[in-house]
């Protein structure tokens, strides 16, 4: 169930004062995205970008989370999924930007010893949107005292279909191959959704409250860069680098 | 009891049929519930599910299979050739008869496994159909029902599978018979047992088939 | 907490309540009977020197009452509680005037869906289920769809009114139960199967999932609200104007 | 052919000559696969209750760590908390144990193979070497269900029914391959009891001795004659299941698939055909070897011999005619529903009948309070409990109330426990001597007994009114239910008697062994009993008897008239006694 802004005149201050929790998210994103990149950071290219939004952001459904007490005392406000983060500066958070195609096929990327984490708290996953490489750790928290189940069907990974009954759990994970998006869901909670880049190089990043990202590393080449969202689908960009320039690739989303 | 003289009773020593054939027939008892079991969840299947189901003929060769079930069949014949052979005390008959009803049923399995692999070429499998395969066009134009496919191909393999491995059983342990037995000369007009017991499990086995032929091809 | 069944919050609490007593009743006779039975003999033939057993092989006589008396009373408890059964699951048993509520199952929620204005629930088909927008499936194409609204692990009742729950299932065997309206049904993937009954007691009960469904089994709860007539149309006004043209999630 | 085999056992009977390895481990000697039953069961027996020790754990303290818990790897219990997949996989794998490996294994297994041919007068069974594979397949089937423990993703998680489509997709269940384990594990299973089921049969029929006509077979091989007809009619109808269940994973079939037109109800079905049956295999021996012990503790003969029969033989037929009574909520036509709860309510009149009949044999009997009796008493009582609270699920109404409550998980412990496994424990110490030569403890014996019982009853009785509270089955955490809250007291309190009664098992485990080595020799007749067995050496020797016996009375003559002692032996010839006619043997 949603909240209808227009009737709700603390709709704004609501959608801003959640969208706080998703900057911390959308942070918290591009750290990893900056920290997977421990186990291969040799110099390279850089591509950066912004992920522009433009029209009438849709207005975010509205969680009736009266069932988990525990869970709707850790808002303020009536707490909403973020299937669309639209960024005050007009641009698109929680957008999964990677390299498509353009690396030597014989390139081998060592999988980073730092783990990926995902954590769920107030019944929804931090972040929503992450990357991580095939092979990497993934570490799965649970920081509500109560029943979260972690399922994530990939096709071309091994179902992931787990639960974390007590808070403070933590299950480490691992993919064996490249999938994106791999979408994870908590069937005890129908609002929990989250999705996962799983690629076998570090050429990868989400978008948080900036709308930005930054790929670094590359090797001198031609890139196809692709830019994934939940809801509007995926856009292409081509970028051709040296090998030691930085290069920047812009996305544009359009409202449907 | 210990007072009076108590009466003269029978020593009831069992009945007049020796262990082993009654254990077959015990045991084809347990045979006749598992393909109850088989034959009960397609005919429940096919009849609970809604949309009809592919038209005999279209996917399943009958002209191949009907062929196989008379191949079974003289096997059936061949079976009862050789017992009557040894009964009457003709062990060479008997020999002759008996590799007839082996090699009847070898045949039948070699045509049946030929036959799966000629569905499996063209789509047809215990999943229903694959995709871009004959059977998927004919699934597109319409000649075959796409809602029961899945069914179809569960129940037809899961059945004649079976069926298939009771034979070939069948056909090995005549084969055992056969050498160790049959050609050692070990069967005798008063002991064929071995003769007698599988011939049973042969005859079930053929009959268990001709109901399949009829409900899965035919019907 | 309660030392005996639960409170009784339907109409068909009362008559099975009954019905589980009359059993008690007749289970609790042959139980005492056996017990102080078995206790009796083991003091009184207990083995003493110099006694020996009286040599017996029965009694025609004595067995046939103790095969007549089970086998009437089996007779009589059948007969009770079938037409019972007939009321409460037999094929036309849901009243005509029932109102229709859809209960639909999945790993590990419930969703209820209230027929809007018109009363009546629209079509739903699983191959329309898409997880983030349409939940339950309903079809667009249906006019009388389009005013229902979904509501995730809350059963809103009217009181004293005939409700039919018409039970579908997403993915494997769920088993709705409410254990103060007595009421027990599985929801079966693949089926779409009819359980009414009526509230009788305004409050707050428990949706239980009652069969094992999964890892989330025990999870798969919803709150029972049993309204006033006037409250619940008060609530349903309240949800219709929330839902109005907004995703549901 | 029977004759043959019987030369050959019978000059074998003395100076057995066979190896180590034919002799205790590829043996054919009913006897000695009827022990390694016995081990391979007591074994399946002690692992299904420490199974139940950790679902009573975490639902008296739900989400605690489990003492020990840190033991188990972090898939089943991170930190020693119980995760809610490993618990199904408890509450899966007790049942299954419980049910296929230890009980029905015990009856139709152990006492099956060991009492058939020493009790019938035979010096083996008809195959013997069908016997063996039936073990073996049987120790395989073990085997491959324990194994599934421990692969990737652990075991199946469907409860110990498997009600598809749960137990049919992965996805939902969020098993591996340890739910295919499960299937194959049942199809070995299953060809295991139909081995044993067609011998046992073959075996009854043709290879009693001379004068044991049929209406004077002890009750106990009456049961287990008419359990291995159910078990030959019932098992492969499971199997068949199985077979489906196991393609529905590796080939992708669709029978219980309902988006490709498959039928979720079909697997009830076919699993209630087999599973009602089922019920009746794991209560009939015991009835049977109740029987036994409580004609020869009263010293009195049965009560109504030939009503116990028939009684067996009705309670077996109405068996296949009820499998609908545990689907009356399943989405199945009610009107079905109102057809088997008749048939069902029917089966209390033949189950009446032997309680009554138990009851009389006891009245004006002569008791003798030996640990077996004791347990046969103890079976009485508790089985009636257990039968009674059955009329209350079979009443429809009713049972829509408490169906999948612990209300049932109380009622199937009092058969299943209550009954079955009291009458087992009764029979092991009963017929010990013949199995190993030597006395079981009797102050031990007795010890464990009491134990067993107050405890037994401790963790059960509560179980009805937990259930009546509406407490559901299967429920990793029952205080997520306002309801259920102020019952978690209870649940501790049934935990407790739990663990208790588990501990009160070591005495029996080391009663058992010690008996074994140090027991007190036993004399060929220590129970004073008129069986055949009790007329070969204890333990019975390689071919039980030089030359057969022959039988010129009933099994329960006890303190007849004019008989010098209490009890009179089937066996034993008196001046007044005439032979038997002897027709000719059966077979070539």
């Amino acid at each position: 169930m949603s909240v209808d802004f227009a009737k709700n005149p603390r709709g704004g201050t609501m959608r801003r004062l959640s969208s706080v929790a998703v900057v911390g998210a959308g942070l918290l994103a591009l750290a990893l995205g900056f920290s997977n990149r421990g186990g291969a950071a040799l110099a390279g290219s850089t591509v950066t970008g912004k992920v522009k939004f433009v029209g009438k952001a849709p207005a975010n459904p509205s969680i009736d989370m009266s069932e988990e007490p525990k869970c709707k005392a850790k808002y303020t406000t009536t707490p909403q999924e973020q299937v669309v983060m639209a960024n005050k500066n007009g641009t698109l958070g929680n957008v999964f930007v990677y390299v498509k195609t353009g690396l030597a096929a014989d390139a081998k990327y060592p999988a980073p010893t730092t783990p990926v984490e995902i954590d769920q708290s107030g019944c929804t996953y931090h972040p929503r949107t992450l990357g991580i490489m095939v092979g990497q750790n993934l570490d799965i928290k649970n920081s509500d005292p109560l029943l979260h189940n972690i399922k994530a069907l990939g096709k071309k990974n091994r179902p992931l279909n787990i639960s974390q009954p007590t808070a403070g759990m933590k299950t480490t994970r691992t993919f064996t191959a490249a999938e994106v998006p791999l979408a994870v869901e908590c069937n005890v909670h129908g609002w929990m959704h989250a999705y996962i880049g799983v690629l076998p190089h570090p050429f990868f990043a989400s978008t948080g409250a900036e709308g930005t990202f930054s790929i670094t590393g590359l090797p001198a080449g031609t890139y196809t860069l692709e830019a994934w969202h939940e809801k509007y689908g995926v856009q292409t960009a081509t970028v051709t680098v040296t090998g030691s320039d930085t290069k920047t690739a812009d996305f544009t989303f359009t409202a449907k | 009891m210990a007072g009076a003289m108590s009466p003269p009773f029978p020593a009831e020593r069992g009945i007049e049929v020796y262990n082993k054939k009654l254990g077959m027939w015990i045991f084809l008892a347990s045979e006749v519930m598992f393909f109850a079991a088989l034959i009960g969840s397609y005919v429940i299947l096919r009849f609970g599910a809604t949309g009809e189901w592919a038209k005999p003929g279209i996917v399943l060769s009958i002209q191949i299979t009907a062929f196989n079930t008379f191949l079974l069949i003289c096997s059936s014949v061949s079976m009862v050739k050789a017992y009557a052979a040894i009964q009457d005390g003709f062990p060479d008959k008997m020999k002759f008869w008996l590799l007839m009803t082996i090699l009847g049923g070898a045949a039948f399995v070699g045509i049946q496994i030929y036959e799966y692999i000629h569905l499996i070429e063209h789509g047809f499998v215990p999943s229903g159909f694959t995709e871009g395969s004959h059977l998927a066009e004919l699934v597109e134009n319409g000649t075959l029902p796409a809602a029961t496919m899945g069914l179809y191909g569960s129940t037809f393999y899961t059945m004649t599978g079976f069926h298939g491995f009771h034979v070939t059983c069948g056909v090995v342990s005549m084969l055992y018979l056969y050498l160790f037995k049959a050609l050692p000369g070990k069967y005798t007009p008063q002991d064929f047992g071995g003769i007698e017991v599988v011939g049973l499990y042969w005859h079930f086995v053929d009959l268990v088939w001709i109901i399949l032929f009829t409900i899965v091809y035919l019907v | 907490m309660h030392w005996w069944l639960p409170p009784q919050g339907s109409t068909f609490a009362q008559p099975i309540d009954t019905m589980f007593t009359w059993i008690l009743v007749i289970t609790g006779i042959t139980f005492v009977l056996v017990e102080v039975g078995l206790v009796w003999f083991i003091f009184a033939y207990r083995e003493r020197p110099g006694r020996k057993a009286f040599y017996t092989h029965g009694s025609t006589s004595a067995e046939v009452i103790w095969t007549a008396i089970p086998a009437v009373t089996m007779v009589i408890l059948g007969l009770m509680s079938n037409g019972l059964w007939v009321k409460i699951k037999g094929r036309n048993s849901v009243p005509a005037n029932a109102y229709p509520i859809g209960v639909y199952a999945k790993q590990f929620e419930w969703y209820f869906t209230y027929p809007g204005a018109d009363g009546k629930l629209g079509r739903v088909s699983p191959s329309l289920v898409d997880k983030n927008s349409n939940p339950t499936g309903r079809d667009p194409a249906d006019p009388a769809g389009t005013d229902d609204i979904i509501v995730r692990n809350q059963l809103h009742l009217p009181v004293n009114r005939p409700v039919v729950a018409i039970l579908t299932a997403e993915d494997v065997i769920h088993s709705f139960y409410v254990p103060e309206f007595r009421v027990r049904q599985d929801v079966v993937p693949g089926m779409e199967i009819k359980s009414w009954f009526e509230a009788t007691v305004p409050g707050s009960y428990e949706v239980g999932c009652s069969q094992l469904c999964g890892l989330g089994h025990y999870k798969m709860r919803a709150q029972v609200t049993v309204h006033t007539q006037a409250d619940y149309h008060a609530w349903l006004q309240e949800r219709t104007a929330k839902a109005q043209g907004e995703p549901t999630s | 052919m029977t004759t043959v085999a019987a030369t050959a056992h019978a000059t074998h009977a003395h100076h057995d000559d066979r190896s180590f390895i034919q002799k205790y481990i590829f043996s054919t000697d009913h006897k000695v696969i009827g022990i390694q039953f016995l081990f391979l069961t007591l074994f399946f027996l002690a692992i299904g209750g420490l199974l139940a020790m950790q679902i009573r754990w975490q639902l008296a303290y739900p989400g605690k760590p489990m003492p020990g818990g840190t033991l188990l790897p972090e898939t089943m219990a991170p930190g020693g908390v119980l995760l809610p997949e490993y618990y199904l996989q408890l509450v899966t794998m007790h049942g299954t144990f419980m049910v296929f490996f230890a009980i029905m294994l015990l009856l139709v297994g152990v006492y099956a193979n060991f009492l058939i041919p020493l009790k019938i007068g035979a010096h083996d069974m008809a195959f013997p070497r069908i016997n063996m594979a039936s073990f073996w397949s049987a120790f395989a089937s073990g085997a491959v269900m324990l194994a599934s423990l421990f692969v990737q993703d652990g075991s199946s998680r469907a409860g110990w029914t498997m009600y598809a489509p749960l137990s049919a997709r992965h996805d939902y269940s969020g098993a591996d391959f340890g739910q295919e384990m499960w299937s194959i594990s049942i199809i070995l299973f299953g060809l295991s009891s139909i081995l044993g089921s067609l011998n046992y049969i073959t075996t009854v029929i043709n290879n009693r001795c001379a004068g044991m006509t049929w209406f004077r077979m002890p009750l106990s091989v009456w049961a287990l004659f008419i359990t291995a007809i159910l078990g030959l009619l019932a098992v492969p109808v499971l199997a068949g299941a199985a077979i489906m269940l196991l393609f529905e994973q590796i080939l992708g079939t669709h029978f219980f698939d309902p988006a490709a037109g498959g039928q979720p109800i079909l697997w009830q079905h076919l699993f209630w055909f087999f599973g009602h049956p089922e019920v009746y295999i794991l209560i009939l021996p015991a009835m049977g070897i109740v029987s036994e012990l409580v004609a020869n503790g009263s010293r009195k003969p049965i009560f109504g011999y030939h009503s116990m029969v028939f009684a067996i033989a009705g309670i077996a037929f109405l068996g296949w005619i009820v499998w609908g009574h545990h689907m009356f909520v399943s989405g199945m036509n009610p009107t079905l529903g109102s057809s088997f709860m008749v048939s069902t309510l029917l089966i209390a009149v033949p189950s009446a009948i032997k309680v009554f009949n138990w009851m009389g044999t006891m009245w004006r009997g002569n008791l003798r309070f030996h640990v077996p009796m004791l347990h046969g008493i103890a079976f009485i009582a508790m089985f009636t409990i257990g039968g009674l609270s059955g009329i209350f699920m079979a009443a429809t109404p009713v049972d829509m109330f408490i169906h999948d409550t612990y209300f049932i998980v109380a009622h199937l412990h009092y058969v299943l426990f209550g009954g079955s496994l009291f009458a087992i424990f009764g029979g092991i110490v009963f017929w010990f001597p013949k199995m190993f030569g030597r006395m079981m403890n009797e102050g031990w014996g007795k010890v464990h007994f009491w134990l067993t019982f107050i405890f037994y009853n401790g963790c059960f009785f509560p179980m009805h009114i937990i259930g009546m509270a509406g407490h559901m089955r299967r429920l990793y955490d029952p205080t997520v239910y306002d309801f259920l809250k102020p019952w978690q007291p209870m649940n501790e309190f049934i935990s407790i008697n739990a663990f208790l009664l588990y501990g009160s098992q070591i005495i029996f485990f080391v009663n058992f062994w010690w008996s074994l080595f140090k027991g007190k020799k036993a004399s060929e007749n220590p129970w004073e009993d008129n069986g055949l067995e009790w007329s070969c050496p204890s333990p019975a020797p390689h071919g039980n008897w030089e030359t057969l016996p022959t039988v010129y009375r009933g099994p329960y003559e006890f303190s007849a008239p004019g008989a010098s002692k209490d009890y009179l032996p089937q066996n034993l010839k008196l001046p007044t006694d005439r032979d038997p006619v002897l027709t000719p043997a059966a077979g070539h």
